[in-house]
């Protein structure tokens, strides 16, 4: 071997940047702290994963589609992984590759929790004594869908994730319509139980029925009660965004994964009043 | 007869080593506990049986308000005279009169409440049930005419090798849904369903013409089906496999949709006993009664039956109400028979559905799979995929579906529905199925006959808890004989739901049998 | 039951959309015939999947920001169906939505073989007819990448997919240097051998070490032989987009599942010229 | 010893009913070809052991170019008076003459060529002998030390309960590396290894320091070494449960790899007795010396080894070569036991690489797996997920890297590295890490003892496969023993890779040994 070692290619200099850093700190944070990009294997590489169908015929121009689809996506050099036909008329894609967005974190806008999370005992005490009356919830599920367990996760007593039911709240009524409830049927009960709030849920998404339904619903209530009468519009199911609450003309929307306490708590916040 | 290609266990049983006299006990408590249930049926009718023969004697077509004439008819007729007689009577009493070209304009007729309905006696009572046997039996002969069919096309393309792969296609545009069955069946399918819009089932008519504004589901309709058999028969001449199609006997119209299928050659059918009144809050006598008739249809036209016992599982936990679906399996197993079905008809449905959080869930499925495939070895057992558990982790939910493959092949179930990963996003994608069909084929080709070197230890878990889940079927079976199913339903026995006896809808669609009643449809498949 | 039937919501209208079509055709294709979308389960639909991991604690603050990437990646009402902490600094997510982009195919660079593609028969005559020497070849993996399968499948005579690689090629005179060849050696072999082409594979390619070894090779062999003396620089690898023959100074790209054939064809298009 | 606690198969095999005789007759014919093997080891030495019986004396560190002072010194050594009589003879004359501060100091004197060495010879050459005992004995202490540490933290924190769960980093930055251990081991992942980078086996220097520039791996350095094991640690006590750390005595540098494993406390190290001859190109005799003292730290340092066997499926046919995995695994124990590794430090490599479109493909693996599982019921198996038939369908390597899983489980093996879905991709995303810990844990909790119900049925596919491998594997250790285990690899019989005994990198640093040759490093190593 000689004297000065034969090395590869490229590594003396690799090697050499490494060096004089013997201890250096943690990778630093993307550029401003509040911008970051997705994470691969390193900070900031921006790396995201894709996959979708086109209906092209497969073959080098629906790769050829399929990548210039990604970059129009911002992915700068997509990594075209794999590409599958379906049928004769569709090509199915994967696709890797570093997005050149950033996620400006100051602008998200974050649906935290905007009122403090309350005890069943805590919600009792606030309604009894501010309210002076039991609170009257109704819930259904509206239009065809009759996916109920989502409501009933909220409302029956059973509850959801080790958390009782809303019908475990001394001081609240609850009625629970159950499932396929058309929206006349739901106004017209709303105003025979003079409800407080009224629940709906939606879990069927396809071509946008949820949407539909409840802006329908919202539509009608408003047209009953007029707008500073109208009970309480809470809306809930797992493909609803958070976010969305104004554009649907409702008051609140909940989405997957929400707890009885959630909602009982924001009911307070919203109907009764924050608690002495 | 063509369903006997369906692949079940036959004498490949044995196993769990099940206890030969509980297995006894469990079908005479089945069959105690389903005979005032079949009573019952044979004493009433409802709105949907009078409809589903007139359909069969070749009333179609709907007015230009899209409602169907059978519907029309039906109406008047009740209206005027009531149906405790059935609706043929006077029908074919008023078409002998009248002077109408055909049924389709007594019922525009009837519809304009011009027509004078009565039901005939004696001399006019006989000759009006003759000629209404004579046309219903051109619906019948049409019926056999399309099973005959089918045993030819399935002689010539030949049946899946091994467990019939079934895939969903629920786009709600029955021209999507072609082109999506299609890419499937290319894909290797061998069995369509085109589920329904979220609203069909509790429809009291049967939608005409083609549909293409479904909700997460396409209408059931006649001229659907004939659309999509044509295009599966299309595609089983090019692949040169025979495809089937597969819709749902469910609902208010169960057995209008029954006889359809027939017409249609569709060739399996959900149809279930309790299905409608758990979950679409139907009532339960007119769930029973529209039952028995379209599982006599079902026999009729060589269609399997697939059952519901999977959807219990949805809304109650998969442990512990694992018996709950074999009590389930044993009734809707003794009211098929009774309605004419043959076990190479019974797709009983069971599902994977153990939150996989439970350590040993895949064992406990297994053990849950092989006790259905032992209790009934004959019969073509429909597996269903996790749906429950299914979360927005599509990578995690891939695997799981892999798992519910390979406990399918592992158990020899008949009939394995493919699970989507995206079960809690959307209604299936076209990649979906696509991936869901490489997932079981890898699984179902990899595994190859590992059945064979699945050996449930003695006494292990598996063995345990499938006796155990037999015991408490037992149990709850004796139970329930004790206070009638009806009641037993009520309290919220299967699938937690409670379903009291008059409540529920489309109570007023049933009517008490009258002394006279007749129904040749009924008479022709009971004894022809 | 009442004469008139009683249906449910929102349901005869749909059912009269339907109705006057008895017989419809099948769907129209996208507004003009050569723009696509992706289908997910309806023409036009726009569905893609997404996933990605962002350096965020998971949160509604960590949702927010994923659902604002996917907006900026031109996903419209994004729907997050996944969000799951990766230890405590980080989120991973799984995001389902209609992409408001469309793919215009005729402006999707196709690299279809623009040549024909020849049997050995053919290749072996057009270079003995028309060349009147072997065509000297001369491949590698270059850098410190030692993955050889990808290149003894285009060169070894065992071959590709039931192909026989390049040796097999009687007109054709191939040396294989292997793994981890640096650029300097490679280099030097090409002059000693005369050869027509060099055929470089790359697989690695974390920290674009594919693109900075071949920019190099492109760069060295253009000093040594000057651009119009130069032997035909040919690179391949799975992860190569063909569209980068260009930026990477070199001839041509080829990508997954290339076969020896597509190889052999195209040296006899740029080395020979199109057969009799 | 803590290696104990690697789960192993114990007494629970024989679910094959492999022919006793043959595997005998299998070890024997290992035993008769690696002898002569291990013959030629003890009679040469080679630059990488001189450099790494150096350090265990305390040289470390390099010069300001980065070149290892182990390297300066060794190599001025060997211009000087060769390296036939070991390098400490001459160094600790050198040292006892000449007044330089210590070892590091002597190496930057001899860098500038101006130490004038020589070979001792009478009572000089005792002396020199026991001086530089004395300071190998000090670093071998240290790595005893390590271990009793490592025990210790063992008996405080516990061992995994099940397989271990062995997951890889690879960013090329030691810092990022540490991240994302971090939230691998958080995930649920027992071992961490960090992989090399490209280059670093060809390299014949350790690079020095922490290093954030590697490509698709990290260097591996001792301070690289420290960092992660002081990372882990941290996240151990914070988890309660000892992670443990992995890298590579591998390539042109094994013995000084080796050595700092030990004096850094790693866990367990990838080394085989063949992988840098097939895979790197090493020179063959390089490789077997470098490798029995690579192994003799390794059993001292009580470090887990895993063999590489694996990569032979890379190249070569996972069905066609299965039975040269088996045989190479035969020759890996050989030499491991001669080097004085016991039965709980064999990691033997093995891997789930057949073609997924093979029929009854998992079923080979199955077959596979036992067969190894049995052979080697007391060794900890290192079974290794796909790689070669993984592809950018990133939904079907999530699926076959469950299937793997689970023949891991059902077949008991001990170390589960654990597959990533974008394999074909690039070297793994954070998250691909943690969907992959997911994808185990579900497999692991949810088949739980489901190797309880696996019985290969006698003579069936499985048994009749494995006994088959195994009549191969003794076939070609019957062929191999000969021609000599050169020859045979020379002709290509491993991994389809042909490498000549003189050709290969690093041939130049093979040294034979001259009768004085002295290294008090294999003397402590053999006798204490
Ligand atoms: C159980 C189930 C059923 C059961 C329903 C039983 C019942 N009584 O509810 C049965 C088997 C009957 C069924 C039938 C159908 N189903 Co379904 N079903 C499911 C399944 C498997 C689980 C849904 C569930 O129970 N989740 C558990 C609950 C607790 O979660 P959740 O609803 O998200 O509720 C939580 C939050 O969202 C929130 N929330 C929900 N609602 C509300 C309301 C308020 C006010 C608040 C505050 C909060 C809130 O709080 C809850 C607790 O955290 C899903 C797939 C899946 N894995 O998600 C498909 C799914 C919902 N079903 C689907 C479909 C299409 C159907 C059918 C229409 C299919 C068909 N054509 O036949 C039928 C018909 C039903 C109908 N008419 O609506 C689709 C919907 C597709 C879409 N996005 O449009 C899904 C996603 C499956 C799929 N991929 O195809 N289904
Ligand atoms: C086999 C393999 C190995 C073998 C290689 C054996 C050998 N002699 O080649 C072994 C086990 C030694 C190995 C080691 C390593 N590997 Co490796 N390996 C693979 C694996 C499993 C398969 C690659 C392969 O053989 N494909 C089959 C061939 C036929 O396909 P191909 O290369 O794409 O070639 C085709 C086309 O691309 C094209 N083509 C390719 N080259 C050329 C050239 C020309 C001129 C033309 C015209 C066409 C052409 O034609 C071919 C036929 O169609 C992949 C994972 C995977 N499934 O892809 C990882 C992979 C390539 N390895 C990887 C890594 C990181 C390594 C290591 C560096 C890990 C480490 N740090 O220790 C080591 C070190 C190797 C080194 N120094 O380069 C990564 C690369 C990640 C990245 N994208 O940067 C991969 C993707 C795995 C992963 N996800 O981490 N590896
Ligand atoms: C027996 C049976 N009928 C019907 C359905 C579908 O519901 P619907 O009747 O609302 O279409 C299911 C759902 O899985 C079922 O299992
Ligand atoms: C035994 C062994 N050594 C080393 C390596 C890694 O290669 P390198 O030595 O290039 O880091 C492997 C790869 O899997 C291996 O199995």
């Amino acid at each position: 071997m000689s004297p000065d070692l034969t090395l590869p290619e490229a590594l003396p200099e690799a090697l050499a940047e490494a060096l004089p850093e013997a201890f250096p700190e943690p990778p630093a944070l993307p550029h401003t702290a509040t911008t970051v990009r997705p994470y691969g294997d390193t900070t900031d590489d921006g790396m995201v994963q894709l996959s979708f169908t086109l209906p092209v015929p497969h073959g080098p121009r629906a790769d050829g589609a399929a990548l210039q689809l990604a970059r129009r996506m911002g992915v700068d050099r997509p990594m075209l992984v794999h590409s599958k036909p379906i049928g004769s008329a569709f090509t199915f894609f994967v696709v890797y590759g570093p997005v050149l967005h950033e996620v400006d974190l100051d602008t998200v806008s974050v649906i935290e929790r905007e009122y403090p999370l309350l005890s069943a005992k805590e919600v009792n005490t606030a309604i009894g004594e501010r309210l002076g009356r039991k609170l009257v919830v109704l819930g259904a599920c509206i239009g065809t869908d009759a996916h109920t367990v989502g409501i009933d996760a909220i409302l029956n007593i059973k509850g959801f994730a080790g958390e009782k039911g809303l019908e475990y709240y001394r001081e609240l009524k609850v009625l629970n319509l159950g499932a396929q409830v058309s929206v006349p049927d739901l106004v017209r009960r709303a105003r025979e139980e003079g409800a407080d709030a009224v629940l709906v849920s939606q879990v069927v998404t396809q071509r946008d029925a949820h949407l539909t339904n409840v802006k329908e619903l919202a539509a009608e209530l408003r047209a009953e009660f007029g707008d500073t009468e109208r009970p309480l519009l809470v809306v809930g199911g797992p493909r609803f965004d958070p976010d969305a609450a104004t554009e649907l003309g409702v008051d609140r929307v909940f989405g997957r994964g929400t707890t009885p306490a959630d909602v009982a708590s924001y009911l307070v916040h919203a109907l009764v009043g924050a608690p002495a | 007869m063509t369903t006997a290609a369906v692949p079940v266990a036959g004498s490949r049983t044995g196993k769990l080593g099940l206890d030969p006299a509980q297995v006894r006990r469990a079908r005479e408590l089945a069959a105690e506990v389903g005979r005032p249930v079949v009573d019952l049926a044979r004493s009433h009718t409802t709105v949907a049986v009078e409809r589903a023969t007139l359909r069969l004697a070749g009333l179609n077509g709907a007015d230009a308000e899209g409602i169907p004439w059978a519907n029309r008819l039906v109406d008047a007729v009740r209206d005027q005279v009531g149906l405790e007689h059935g609706v043929c009577l006077p029908v074919w009493e008023a078409l002998r009169g009248g002077g109408y070209r055909d049924l389709t304009d007594l019922a525009a007729h009837a519809a304009t409440r011009t027509v004078p309905f009565r039901i005939p006696s004696g001399a006019a009572s006989v000759r009006s049930e003759a000629s209404a046997r004579a046309a219903v039996a051109r619906g019948i002969a049409r019926i056999d005419e399309r099973r005959r069919e089918r045993e030819e096309l399935v002689a010539r393309w030949g049946n899946p090798s091994g467990p019939w792969i079934y895939l969903i296609v629920a786009t709600g545009d029955i021209h999507e849904d072609i082109r999506q069955a299609r890419a499937a069946a290319q894909g290797g399918a061998d069995v369509i369903a085109v589920i329904r819009s979220t609203g069909q089932s509790l429809l009291d008519y049967v939608p005409d013409g083609a549909t293409r504004e479904g909700y997460a589901g396409t209408y059931a309709t006649q001229e659907n089906f004939r659309l999509m058999r044509a295009a599966l028969d299309e595609t089983s001449a090019e692949l040169g496999r025979y495809v089937r199609l597969t819709n749902y006997a469910s609902g208010l119209c169960m057995p209008e949709i029954a006889a359809l299928a027939g017409l249609e050659r569709l060739d399996m059918m959900l149809n279930d006993s309790m299905y409608g009144i758990l979950f679409r809050d139907i009532n339960p006598v007119r769930t029973f009664v529209d039952q028995r008739f379209s599982r006599q249809l079902h026999a009729r036209a060589g269609i399997v039956i697939n059952t519901g016992e999977d959807n219990y599982l949805t809304t109650a936990d998969a442990v512990d109400a694992a018996h709950t679906v074999t009590a389930s399996q044993l009734l809707n197993e003794y009211f098929a028979k009774e309605a004419g079905l043959a076990d190479g008809q019974l797709g009983l449905g069971h599902a994977f559905e153990i939150d996989p959080a439970v350590p040993d869930s895949f064992r406990l499925e297994l053990a849950h799979a092989l006790l259905a495939r032992e209790l009934f070895p004959d019969a073509p057992l429909k597996w269903m995929p996790p749906t429950r558990h299914m979360t927005g982790d599509v990578f995690h939910g891939y695997l799981l579906n892999g798992f519910f493959n390979l406990a399918g092949a592992l158990t020899e179930q008949s009939i394995l529905l493919v699970g989507m990963m995206t079960e809690a996003v959307v209604t299936p994608f076209l990649s979906d199925r696509d991936l869901a069909l490489r997932n079981i084929r890898y699984v179902l080709d990899a595994a190859g006959g590992l059945a064979e070197d699945f050996h449930p230890a003695p006494d292990g878990l598996i063995a345990r808890r499938a006796a155990h889940v037999l015991g408490e079927a037992v149990d709850l079976l004796g139970d329930i004989r004790g206070r009638g199913l009806l009641d037993a339903i009520a309290a919220g026995t299967f699938g937690g739901m409670r379903r009291p006896p008059a409540g529920g809808r489309g109570a007023d669609g049933v009517v008490a049998r009258a002394d006279g009643y007749r129904n040749p449809a009924i008479d022709l498949l009971e004894t022809t």
